[in-house]
């Protein structure tokens, strides 16, 4: 179909519902670099002046990928609920972001509506969308998930502590680790990143992480960011395995790039599930997706990188997601171009995967060829605890030191705690409290206990693998 | 720096004493202590200070000269090309232009002889400082090893304003079946010359990530260039074996050598 | 406009009956309702679209012919002439360059005559398209007008690229006692054709802003071209008289004239 | 003297506080203009690390503008109290940031600073610190002030209604006024700018919004913001004028430039006090000021307009202002460039101007000259929110059609309300109530009263003049 606006005689035409989604998009390079942005504000607007008035109904009607070639358009098909979509079915776009924004959208309707609307949809409402549009309808989304620790409860915020090591050394991963928890950070996850591929170091790091975690008696969970097919040699293995990770994108095609593709998430889920290690729950996935993840590995089928973000979380929310992150800035300024675009981005993410029902966190983050710096995620962070993001990412002193980007630092999270007043998970809040890193008023001490850093580190990371 | 000039009594709190002891084992910029909840002067200047470096590290350019003087001393072709990303400035917005080789690197590649078992390419990416630091050292050893192996070499080819899958025409205009591609990983804060190596068998424009394996990390502090020397000459082998590469390559076991 | 296509059952909040009723008879946003707390989509799309093309007019160009026109009918002597800032991505980081003659044009105020009472120039300023709507229409006006009053007029000066204070050295090259300066304001989002007029006597390179006088909105909608040319003459009656401009201008109890 | 940093065997110097100053500043585009900037960032953070070094004191002893011969140095001079000074006076600029952020700076210990710094100390300490560290430190301060209302107290944020009109056409500005009300904007003043410049309309104008505001029966304060010497003229006319206004700067050279001196503005407060027309304080003074300004009228000497702002705010303190705002966007690109930088503008001067005990209000605002948009204005806003900004200023729709630039719309107020979940002035807030504007709970009714829009609204602004 054809879409069309006249601004003041000059007409503007969107040959289907791709090209116009795309030529809503806000600008990004992303879309620029795949030749599908809009070419100057005003073509922007009229496509977005086009997609207002479009019937929600319209992409139940018309595909942006075919289900035929794509798994993941099948997926979404299947995962649309007609009865859960009724209290909106008869709107436009530009009235389902009115109707989003008003009182009647409380937490309980946008539960109810999850499984109503497809990414697609959402996708196209937040194109509509300002940023404090995004912060208050996503505020009002609320998304809790359970393994050892509960996620996404109302005035809180989690943070995954991050320990990457540029040679995957047992030493240095634990004295990361250890920074991060002297400063509150992990009660989302410990989750290394492997720059080895083998599953012998896989599995070295699942035991060490677990080690640490059963040691200091932590009520949280630990993953090895490997790739799925690792995770599921090393749970043959018996290694510990508290969640499965993977990347995920938007369609069969990116899927296929990253190696993977849907029976194998099932087949690595149900694996998970088979150790049964939770304590308060059993969602036991963890899943990275991005914008420009799929037009990097080419398998955007011409579709603008946001509304492929948005397909992804309809991959992600067919598992049982403890948590699932974007990692907004991280893959560079090819996609994102700058901290302006890093920001909205960020926040769009967070909107789309809350109102999909998924417990979204953000890596707030930047790379050394983008133009951003500390100051922009400092605004990136303080507006997603305003939306209620579920959690964060940390590293110590915000630096990579193997994927060699800026995350936040594990300060950042406790000014999140101390300025902008949202808290731990509730279990690890009592864990910090029992083992008197925090005090009565949940405020950091100004000195940890030394128990904290076990003598014999060393030894239980089986380390001297440090130079 | 400023960090050893300020003195005791300032209002931060310190780190953990064991951690601050134990920093010196780690590059990560762990046991910074805090001013409130914030990094203390000292350690928020020293971060802005690298952010600047590592920017420029971005800016920098590849020297050929040693990868030349390598090449002789070894004995082999040497060819050098460049992508359609014409600057650093198209080159970080135009990833497909940093995939496609520039035509004049036809002619260069026509000098090479085809089909051989192994490509070697050297590639600027996104920190030519990585290439300029490491590539020649760890070459120096790969090269013999590859040898020693029987693995014959089409030659050294040169690429400036090259992405990972640069190596890919390159693959097929040579016939090579493997292509060995070293680039210049993103410049990190604290390390600006670490090294990437991609190898990817019957490379062909279009050839899918998940077809490629990928050793990274490679720099004095990361993995030595020895270490990735025998990584990379036991992949190639590997991968001769089982003619394939990427996620369906057997790798599973294989421990790092050295 | 999407705004009249939106039908009634969406869920935004009415604006208040009566404000809505009135709504016509004002420019601002008013009476726009409200969905939740946030502008419903209809009206936060227009005001997006209205930002575009603001953005575009601080990028329009000045169109000279109908000032010739004008200069000639009212046989007028006529320059042009332009800033030191060469064009529009300089003009708007660079006011400094705004406010000097490009030497080219000190050649141009040659041709003009020295010593008399008023110089009047239109500058494009932030806005040709203020100048384009308005200017004309002001100084068709204003210059009969100033001359019923027996004020010599030195010409009208087309200056581009122009900030207020370019006057200044035009003043000061033709010794015109005042120098009236039309500008066009930076565009606002409802109106993107204002004018502005700028009188400083005995202008000079350096003058303060406190030395002018100024009379903002003029434009269809705001000030009206007649009553603004009516109060300008004043202005430069009372200038004339008080030997002054600035602050220290008596114009406490002038009315708006007509 | 001259100051130095050595980065790696480069030695940076810098001749001069002033030059340090500069240089240290982070990167805007009207220290560009004005040729003082760094070059580069490297030479930026030497900069800022040689001025982390610098002792507090340095900026008694070395002044950037001498006292001979500007009254804004004079009064800072005259204004600095060593008793308050003493609990930071043996820190350097690096150890100040720390000092600041730590603990030991509580609301009260920053309270009692006020006197002791002075505005090149809280500049200078502004420009090592991170959009996160303005939030977080200016969040601990408080500055309450009151007329007919109190504004500045914890978890609240006020709103200054400001309703221009292109002819000042009464009709007009009445109409804006109620629209404004309406949305729940005018808590912080009700304050027009007049496009006309004589005494008649001023004198107008102050009749017109007194007689809504009795009428109404509003808690809150009018202003016209003409000139002071028309203020002058009006209050001996017997206007009923509650707050004077005057746009400030940071040197005498340039406030000369505004035609204005400290003892004109003296003159005025003392006016607008013997009319003694507060009912909850008598804080009466309303200041403007914006970075820019005193280089945009060529009185900024050589010193950077972060610096040359802060140094408005001794001019602001040496009164009783219940309001001062910086206009940060106001101006235009030349001196702030971009969102990016009008953000970190407003943060940094919202921070100096409470450091030094001003009752800071930021005019979250963009031209159509500069790379900006409504995104820009969310952020800036959110951040502000959470750094407890005193007021901001509101028009119908965000857009002021005599000033021609982009203000917030008094739905950006509604969302800091709602979602930011930020309070009225207490004595507006009951007023909303009463009237019936609110709910039980706080919350804007979907049916706004009808009497609130008099029937004889056009009787009342004498109008007609409306075309
Ligand atoms: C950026 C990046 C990504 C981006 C790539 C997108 C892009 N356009 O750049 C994204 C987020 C999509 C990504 C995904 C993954 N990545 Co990655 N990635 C990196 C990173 C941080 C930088 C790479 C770089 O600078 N390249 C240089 C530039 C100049 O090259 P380029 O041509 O612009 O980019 C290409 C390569 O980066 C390549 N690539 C990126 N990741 C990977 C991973 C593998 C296994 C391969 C073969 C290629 C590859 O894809 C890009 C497009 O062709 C490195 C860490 C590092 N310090 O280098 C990890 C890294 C290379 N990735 C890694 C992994 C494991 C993955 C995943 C397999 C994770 C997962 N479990 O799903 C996926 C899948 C990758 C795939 N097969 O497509 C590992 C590889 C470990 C190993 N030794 O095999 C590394 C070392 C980091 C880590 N420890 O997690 N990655
Ligand atoms: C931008 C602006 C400012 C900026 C100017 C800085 C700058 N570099 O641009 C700042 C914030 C400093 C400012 C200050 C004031 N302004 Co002013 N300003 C404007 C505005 C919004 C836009 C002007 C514009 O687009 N100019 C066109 C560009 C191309 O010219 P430019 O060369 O770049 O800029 C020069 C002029 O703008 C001039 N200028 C700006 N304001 C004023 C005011 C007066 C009285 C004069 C003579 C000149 C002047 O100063 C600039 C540098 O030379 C207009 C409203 C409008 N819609 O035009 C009000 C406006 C011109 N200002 C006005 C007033 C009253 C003032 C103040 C006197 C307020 C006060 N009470 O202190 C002060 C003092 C000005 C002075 N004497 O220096 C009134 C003038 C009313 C009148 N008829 O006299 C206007 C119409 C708005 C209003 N109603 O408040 N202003």
């Amino acid at each position: 179909m054809v879409y069309a606006t006249t601004l003041d005689h000059q007409r503007f035409t969107f040959d289907g519902l791709k090209v116009l989604m795309a030529k809503a998009t806000p600008r990004r390079s992303g879309d620029e670099l795949a030749g599908i942005a809009a070419e100057s504000a005003v073509e922007r607007i009229a496509a977005q002046l086009a997609l207002a008035d479009l019937p929600l109904r319209a992409f139940l009607e018309e595909e942006l990928i075919p289900a035929e070639i794509d798994e993941v358009s099948a997926l979404i098909q299947a995962q649309h609920d007609p009865a859960a979509f009724a209290p909106v079915q008869s709107l436009t776009v530009g009235e389902f972001r009115n109707w989003l924004l008003s009182p009647e959208a409380t937490t309980e309707a946008l539960t109810a509506l999850r499984f109503g609307l497809t990414p697609e949809m959402v996708a196209a409402v937040s194109k509509l969308m300002r940023l404090q549009d995004l912060i208050a309808v996503a505020a009002k989304c609320r998304v809790i998930t359970r393994f050892r620790s509960t996620i996404g409860l109302a005035g809180r915020m989690a943070a995954r502590n991050q320990p990457n090591h540029p040679t995957d050394d047992g030493f240095g991963i634990a004295l990361s680790v250890v920074d991060g928890l002297l400063l509150g950070s992990g009660d989302a996850v410990i989750g290394v990143n492997p720059v080895t591929d083998t599953v012998d170091d896989y599995v070295r790091i699942c035991h060490l992480l677990d080690d640490l975690r059963t040691r200091l008696a932590i009520p949280t969970q630990t993953c090895c960011l490997g790739h799925v097919t690792t995770a599921l040699q090393a749970i043959e293995r018996g290694a510990p395995v508290d969640l499965v990770f993977q990347s995920i994108a938007g369609s069969e095609k990116a899927n296929t790039g990253f190696g993977i593709d849907l029976a194998l998430l099932r087949e690595a889920q149900d694996a998970a599930k088979s150790l049964n290690r939770g304590t308060v729950g059993r969602d036991c996935m963890y899943f990275e997706t991005g914008q420009g993840a799929a037009l990097s590995a080419e398998g955007h089928h011409g579709v603008d990188q946001q509304t492929m973000e948005a397909r992804a979380y309809a991959v992600a929310r067919a598992f049982d997601c403890l948590l699932i992150n974007t990692v907004v800035g991280f893959i560079g300024p090819e996609y994102l171009y700058d901290g302006k675009q890093i920001t909205r981005a960020g926040l769009e993410d967070h909107f789309c995967g809350k109102l999909l029902g998924l417990p979204m966190g953000v890596d707030v983050c930047y790379t050394n060829h983008a133009e951003a710096d500390q100051d922009d995620m400092d605004q990136l962070l303080t507006l997603l605890v305003a939306a209620g993001v579920n959690f964060v990412i940390s590293v110590p002193g915000a630096d990579d030191i193997m994927l060699n980007y800026q995350s936040l630092a594990h300060h950042d999270v406790l000014y999140a705690r101390e300025t902008l007043k949202v808290r731990p998970a509730p279990e690890f809040e009592a864990w910090l409290a029992e083992v008197g890193l925090t005090d009565a008023e949940g405020l950091l001490r100004r000195e940890a206990p030394a128990n904290l850093l076990p003598a014999d580190l060393l030894a239980l990371t089986s380390g001297g693998a440090h130079g | 720096m400023a960090e050893d000039r300020l003195p005791a009594k300032t209002a931060t709190i310190a780190p953990h004493p064991r951690l601050a002891e134990l920093r010196r084992f780690a590059d990560a910029r762990i046991g910074l202590g805090r001013a409130g909840a914030a990094m203390p002067t000292a350690a928020h200047l020293r971060f802005t200070l690298d952010h600047a470096r590592a920017r420029d590290a971005v800016y920098s350019a590849l020297d050929p000269e040693p990868l030349r003087q390598l090449a002789q001393e070894q004995g082999l072709p040497l060819a050098e090309v460049r992508s359609q990303a014409q600057d650093r400035a198209v080159y970080v917005r135009r990833p497909d232009l940093g995939r496609r080789l520039d035509p004049t690197g036809a002619d260069a590649l026509a000098l090479l002889p085809t089909g051989k078992d192994v490509v070697l390419v050297v590639a600027d990416g996104l920190s030519a400082t990585a290439v300029n630091q490491n590539a020649a050292a760890l070459l120096h050893r790969l090269i013999p090893t590859l040898r020693d192996q029987r693995r014959s070499l089409a030659g050294l080819v040169i690429a400036s304003q090259a992405r990972v899958a640069l190596g890919d025409p390159i693959a097929l205009a040579l016939g090579a079946r493997i292509v060995l591609l070293l680039i210049g990983e993103r410049p990190g804060l604290s390390a600006a010359d670490s090294l990437g190596a991609y190898l990817t068998f019957e490379a062909t424009p279009g050839t899918p990530d998940s077809r490629r394996n990928c050793v990274s990390n490679i720099r004095t502090g990361g993995l030595d260039p020895a270490t990735a020397a025998a990584r990379l000459a036991w992949l190639v082998n590997t991968m001769h074996e089982a003619r394939t590469s990427g996620v369906t390559l057997p790798t599973s076991t294989t421990p790092l050598l050295g």
